[in-house]
């Protein structure tokens, strides 16, 4: 698609190559007045994509409360900010980069780490920490182990070179991501709350500024792409893929940070999906104003780049800004310093009016309003979701759990990520107090004594089998998560990852969803400050299980209060805190037992979720607790099995008849942790919480180096442990495809 | 046998390593430098005379492993025996 | 003692390690941007960790032949004490400050976690707070850390001492497991002849502060202030 | 003119990364592999026409820059302009 405006004819075929239906064709002639030439159908194809219109979402979003007093900036800029206090703020987003993931996985996840670190240094913040969330496919698909293995290198390859800690995320593999894996990137930044930079144009006559990489052919149409579905074809039509280069983002941020310490920057943002057309158009939108364009001033890697590939292009690790009159010698010195490339390429109107001029020629003359602010938005029809589920199937009455316990700790979900995390430098910054591994990643704010907790949670699962309670509970998870180091929540992003809005099914998928994580965000005053929408996550009409990812940040007042999921010493009490009715419904043991995913997933009572987690931080405030774990996928047992083994401390845990069988053991009630204390003070927080209310019971004591339970099974750390860390290395080290 | 692989990538990729070894040159003052572009250079021995079914099996191997067409391109030559 | 961290860009842990510095020194280290090459007057010149100029090509070359890389090669000749980690560690071998190259780790991924070391020469400026043979937790970040040099240059290592820390397990054992990147003779750390450069793969600055998980590094850095203050 | 650079490793310089693909290979199915080593390639667009100096420039870019003499050696071919 080469082709100066007004040689190439803007046909039906024309169109629909843009992704665009007739009817938004209409919609575009009517809002301008005319028939566009191909640069402004190409600008227009990409306003009014999916990715960047949020077209079939938006009516849906706005349920999700955006708003408390801590939060700084919500939805609608390039990241959302909420306050911690002496001044600081905390900027962070989560966004997808499934389709070029699957087609070139290292470079396709590098990239994603490289927009979203970038999403977030616009705003002023110097990245902290660096999160993922990945969803493989069957551990046996086809090559499934070649894209874990380029995914995890990519983000590595990125992260590590930009010198941003990767502390934490998610992966787990199911076939319905098979066709179509997700790789979700979330970065977390630090700034100051007086000095938080936006995307708002202004100034009539201010130059517009280009900084970074060159301007190449790549990625023409990737935000279309990533509105697509897949089908068997896709590998063939070969999209240019973009490679990223760390080193120039690395120069991009210091250089930007430098700059922000002065004045010179009116408005800025990152050219992201879309490039050029989305950052331009986008900023002139939220500031009222118009920008005039010299393409031909902006710096091209390529020969011979014509209008439409210069405003579509995608080429990573640029920059766009507005920068006060007269101030150009200043940015351009820092960029300069930083050996970037950098160019004004053009200024700030009062037209409401993007224009562009290629060779003194105008190749592309539109409204802004109707791109950014007015694109189709679509109430698409939707059917409720009741999902038909085959009950849990009578289990056999065993009281074998040593051999289940092994069997869960050893399957692909369960299993420790630690071949995954050693490949991420989660150390840079020397502020990670809480490593990957335990439940959130706790980062030190640096040279203060506080610290947030950063934890990225969903359970497709459960999402697919009842999507409003799946929503409310990635939202609890995460919560909860958060809560268990001692952290105070404060707010999440979301990236929402689904099939085609096209199908009723799914439509009712992601209301579902959206729904319960509203509710959730409601109960637990977590407003959603950002996030990110992934639609058409499909191959050949086989979609993905709903995927509503979760990242959470929570504040820790004081670093030194926080609490670790290990085992801390032997003779501690071990506490259950929350209600078991022992839910096997969706559960990973029932799965492993059935074979495939049965029942309903487990309720969330979002009063006990809040009620519970209060208490827990109470006492982990109090420095009253010595080690706490939430339980999650794999029930109670599991969760012991984490705890002794980080601490290399085992458990003696006494049953009774009312808490013996696998559904004790193995469902996956929520709202629940698991606390240790030392002995003296068990009896008082056992009183406090049933005064207040908290379902709590005292289970064993830690020590010794087995996982002894009613002193007749004995399942020893080291069988644990084998379990636990070998099913990564082992499928990884059969990489033959 | 000796089959010689060279993979680069495809044109108009963009390719940062090549980009950074020509500012580097430049820095150390060398000077005419249009462009550089950095590829892999793979040698395999192989075992067998057959010239034309190493090279089929060499270039199955580029397509399955040592490249990734999305991006790369990628040539094979085999050596006399 | 006068102490400077010098900046490349894609230096990555030169925060890491001021911090870590004036924590021992009581003050500012100050940090030197790669094109100040006219050094003042200095103590200890630290080339920090990170992927300066990405590390494209290969690890530490293309910084290993900057101007300010040829002030610092001239101060190690003078005796100025050169602390190199990580990537400084590969810079200063591909600027021939030290012997041998980093090569690609064995398992030919990156790793980040904490090794065990055993400290093989005490009697230098940077070791002279641990014992000889002493087992201390550091971490390592890198994906080039697989030292290796020919067999004159292991000799003459191994002649003069010049070996400062080995991959070992927990007891002080050179187990295979316990050699993370597939280094020769399980060297994590080399010093030049005069012992007044020293380069490692395990980063002493993350392990300097007992939050941080562990505090073993924080002696290199004490070392440094008592023997050049 | 372009200049094609060939750098590899020295005999008895360890390849993790050729030993990797030949296991890769094998784990594929292919058989008969007796050794892979993996290299770079660099192609340099030179302004000029002297190829004698072109081709010192280059060899000096290696020397200085391009290759490791510890370990690897490089092979420099100049194309016809
Ligand atoms: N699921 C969501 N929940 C909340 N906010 C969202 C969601 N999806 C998108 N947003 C917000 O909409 C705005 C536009 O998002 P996006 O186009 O992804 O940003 P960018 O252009 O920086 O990639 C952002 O402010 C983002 O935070
Ligand atoms: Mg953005």
């Amino acid at each position: 698609m080469t082709t100066s405006p007004g040689a190439t004819a803007i046909t039906p075929a024309v169109i629909a190559q843009h992704g665009l239906k007739p009817e938004e064709y209409d919609r575009i002639v009517a809002a301008i007045g005319r028939a566009p030439n191909l640069v402004e159908l190409g600008v227009f194809s990409v306003m009014w994509s999916e990715h960047c219109s949020y077209k079939s979402s938006k009516k849906w979003l706005r349920q999700f409360p955006t708003a408390a007093p801590w939060v700084i900036c919500g939805p609608g800029e390039n990241a959302g900010v909420i306050d911690i206090g002496d001044g600081d703020a905390v900027v962070f987003k989560m966004e997808s980069h499934n389709h070029p993931s699957f087609i070139e996985p290292f470079q396709g996840a590098a990239t994603g780490v490289g927009g979203i670190l970038r999403d977030v240094f616009t705003m002023g913040a110097r990245p902290i920490a660096n999160l993922n969330a990945l969803r493989f496919g069957a551990q046996d698909a086809p090559k499934m182990r070649h894209l874990v293995a380029g995914v995890v290198a990519g983000i590595g390859s990125y992260g590590n070179c930009v010198g941003v800690p990767t502390v934490g995320g998610e992966c787990t593999f199911d076939p319905s991501y098979n066709g179509n894996i997700l790789v979700n990137a979330m970065t977390v930044g630090l700034a100051r709350a007086d000095r938080i930079f936006y995307a708002r144009a202004a100034g009539i006559g201010n130059p517009v500024v280009y900084v970074g990489s060159k301007t190449g052919r790549d990625g023409i149409h990737g935000a279309t792409m990533a509105s697509a579905e897949f089908d068997d074809k896709s590998e063939e039509k070969r999209p240019t893929v973009q490679v990223g280069d760390p080193f120039t983002e690395k120069l991009l941020l210091e250089a930007c940070i430098e700059l922000m310490a002065t004045d010179v920057i009116v408005a800025i943002q990152d050219m992201g999906a879309a490039g050029l057309t989305s950052s331009s158009c986008e900023m002139a939108a939220r500031g009222g104003v118009g920008i005039e364009l010299d393409l031909s001033a902006v710096p091209t890697r390529e020969r011979a780049m014509t209008p439409y590939e210069i405003m579509l292009s995608e080429s990573q690790e640029r920059m766009l800004m507005v920068i006060a009159k007269g101030r150009e010698a200043e940015a351009e010195a820092v960029f300069r310093k930083w050996e970037l490339d950098v160019a004004v390429i053009g200024r700030v109107t009062d037209t409401g009016r993007i224009v562009a001029t290629f060779d003194g020629a105008t190749v592309l003359d539109l409204p802004v309003e109707p791109l950014a602010d007015k694109p189709p938005l679509y109430d698409r029809p939707w059917t409720p979701i009741a999902r038909n589920r085959p009950p849990v199937p009578a289990l056999p009455e065993t009281s074998a759990l040593g051999p289940a316990l092994l069997a869960l700790l050893g399957s692909p979900d369960l299993s420790a990520r630690r071949w995954i995390w050693e490949q991420y430098d989660h150390m840079v910054m020397a502020d990670t107090v809480a490593r990957p591994g335990g439940d959130a990643a706790v980062v030190r704010v640096h040279g203060t004594r506080k610290a947030l907790a950063l934890s990225s949670d969903c359970t497709p699962r459960y999402c697919y089998a009842d999507p409003e309670m799946g929503g409310r509970q990635a939202v609890a998870e995460c919560w909860r998560n958060l809560t268990a180091v001692g952290a105070k929540p404060l707010a999440i992003t979301d990236c929402l990852n689904f099939g085609s809005p096209e199908r009723p099914e799914i439509m009712g998928e992601f209301v579902g969803c959206v729904t319960g994580m509203a509710e959730a965000c409601r109960a637990l005053d977590f407003p959603v400050v950002s996030g990110n929408v992934s639609l058409y996550n499909e191959t050949s009409g086989v979609a993905i299980k709903p995927t509503p990812q979760v990242g959470g940040v929570g504040l820790l007042a004081e670093a030194n209060r926080m609490v670790r999921a290990a085992f801390r010493a032997a003779n501690d009490a071990i506490l259950l805190v929350g209600a078991t009715a022992g839910h096997l419904g969706c559960s990973l043991y029932a799965r492993n037992l059935a074979g495939s995913d049965v029942g309903q997933p487990p309720p969330v009572d979002l009063a006990a979720e809040r009620r519970n987690g209060d208490f827990v931080r109470g006492l982990i405030h109090a420095r009253r607790l010595t080690a706490c774990h939430d339980i999650a996928d794999g029930g109670l047992l599991v969760a012991l099995a984490e705890m002794a083994l980080a601490g290399d401390v085992g458990a003696a845990i006494g049953t009774s008849p009312a808490t013996a069988g696998p559904a004790f053991w193995f469902g996956e009630d929520q709202a629940r942790y698991i606390a240790t204390c030392v002995p003296a003070v068990a009896a008082a927080i056992l009183a406090e919480a049933h005064a207040a209310g908290v379902p709590a019971l005292r289970l064993g004591i830690t020590g010794g180096n087995d996982l002894t339970l009613d002193g007749v099974e004995r399942i020893s750390l080291h069988d644990l442990r084998a379990a636990h860390e070998s099913w990564f290395p082992a499928y990884m080290s059969a990489l033959s495809d | 046998m000796k089959a010689r692989i060279h993979v680069t990538f495809k044109a108009g990729v963009h390719d940062p390593q090549g980009k950074a070894i020509a500012n580097a040159l430049q820095g150390l003052g060398f000077s005419g430098i249009d462009a550089v572009r950095q590829g892999k250079y793979i040698e395999i021995d192989l075992a067998g005379s057959d010239r034309a079914a190493a090279e089929r099996s060499v270039k199955d191997m580029c397509a399955k492993l040592l490249a990734n067409p999305v991006i790369e391109n990628y040539r094979v030559d085999i050596d006399a025996p | 003692m006068k102490a400077a961290v010098i900046v490349f860009p894609g230096s990555n842990c030169d925060r890491d390690i001021e911090v870590a510095l004036r924590q021992s020194l009581g003050r500012e280290p100050q940090m030197i941007w790669h094109r100040d090459t006219a050094l003042p007057a200095l103590d200890l010149i630290v080339v920090p960790g990170g992927f300066s100029y990405g590390d494209y090509l290969r690890a530490g070359a293309m910084a290993a032949h900057s101007p300010v890389m040829r002030e610092v090669i001239k101060r190690a000749a003078d005796g100025v004490a050169v602390l190199a980690v990580c990537n400084g560690f590969q810079i200063a071998t591909e600027c021939g400050l030290l012997p041998g190259v980093l090569l690609r780790n064995k398992s030919l991924r990156f790793a980040c976690r904490d090794v065990h070391l055993r400290v093989e020469n005490p009697y230098t400026p940077f070791t002279q707070q641990y014992d000889d043979g002493e087992v201390v937790t550091i971490p390592i970040a890198h994906h080039d850390g697989n030292y290796f040099a020919d067999d004159a240059t292991h000799r003459a290592l191994l002649d003069h001492d010049q070996i400062a820390f080995r991959y070992c397990d927990r007891a002080g054992a050179l187990t295979p497991d316990a050699n993370p990147n597939g280094s020769l003779d399980h060297i994590a750390g080399v010093f030049n002849r005069d012992k007044n450069v020293l380069g490692l793969m395990p980063h002493p600055e993350r392990a300097a502060d007992p939050a941080l998980g562990g505090n073993d590094g924080r002696a290199l850095f004490d070392s440094l202030v008592a023997a050049l203050s």
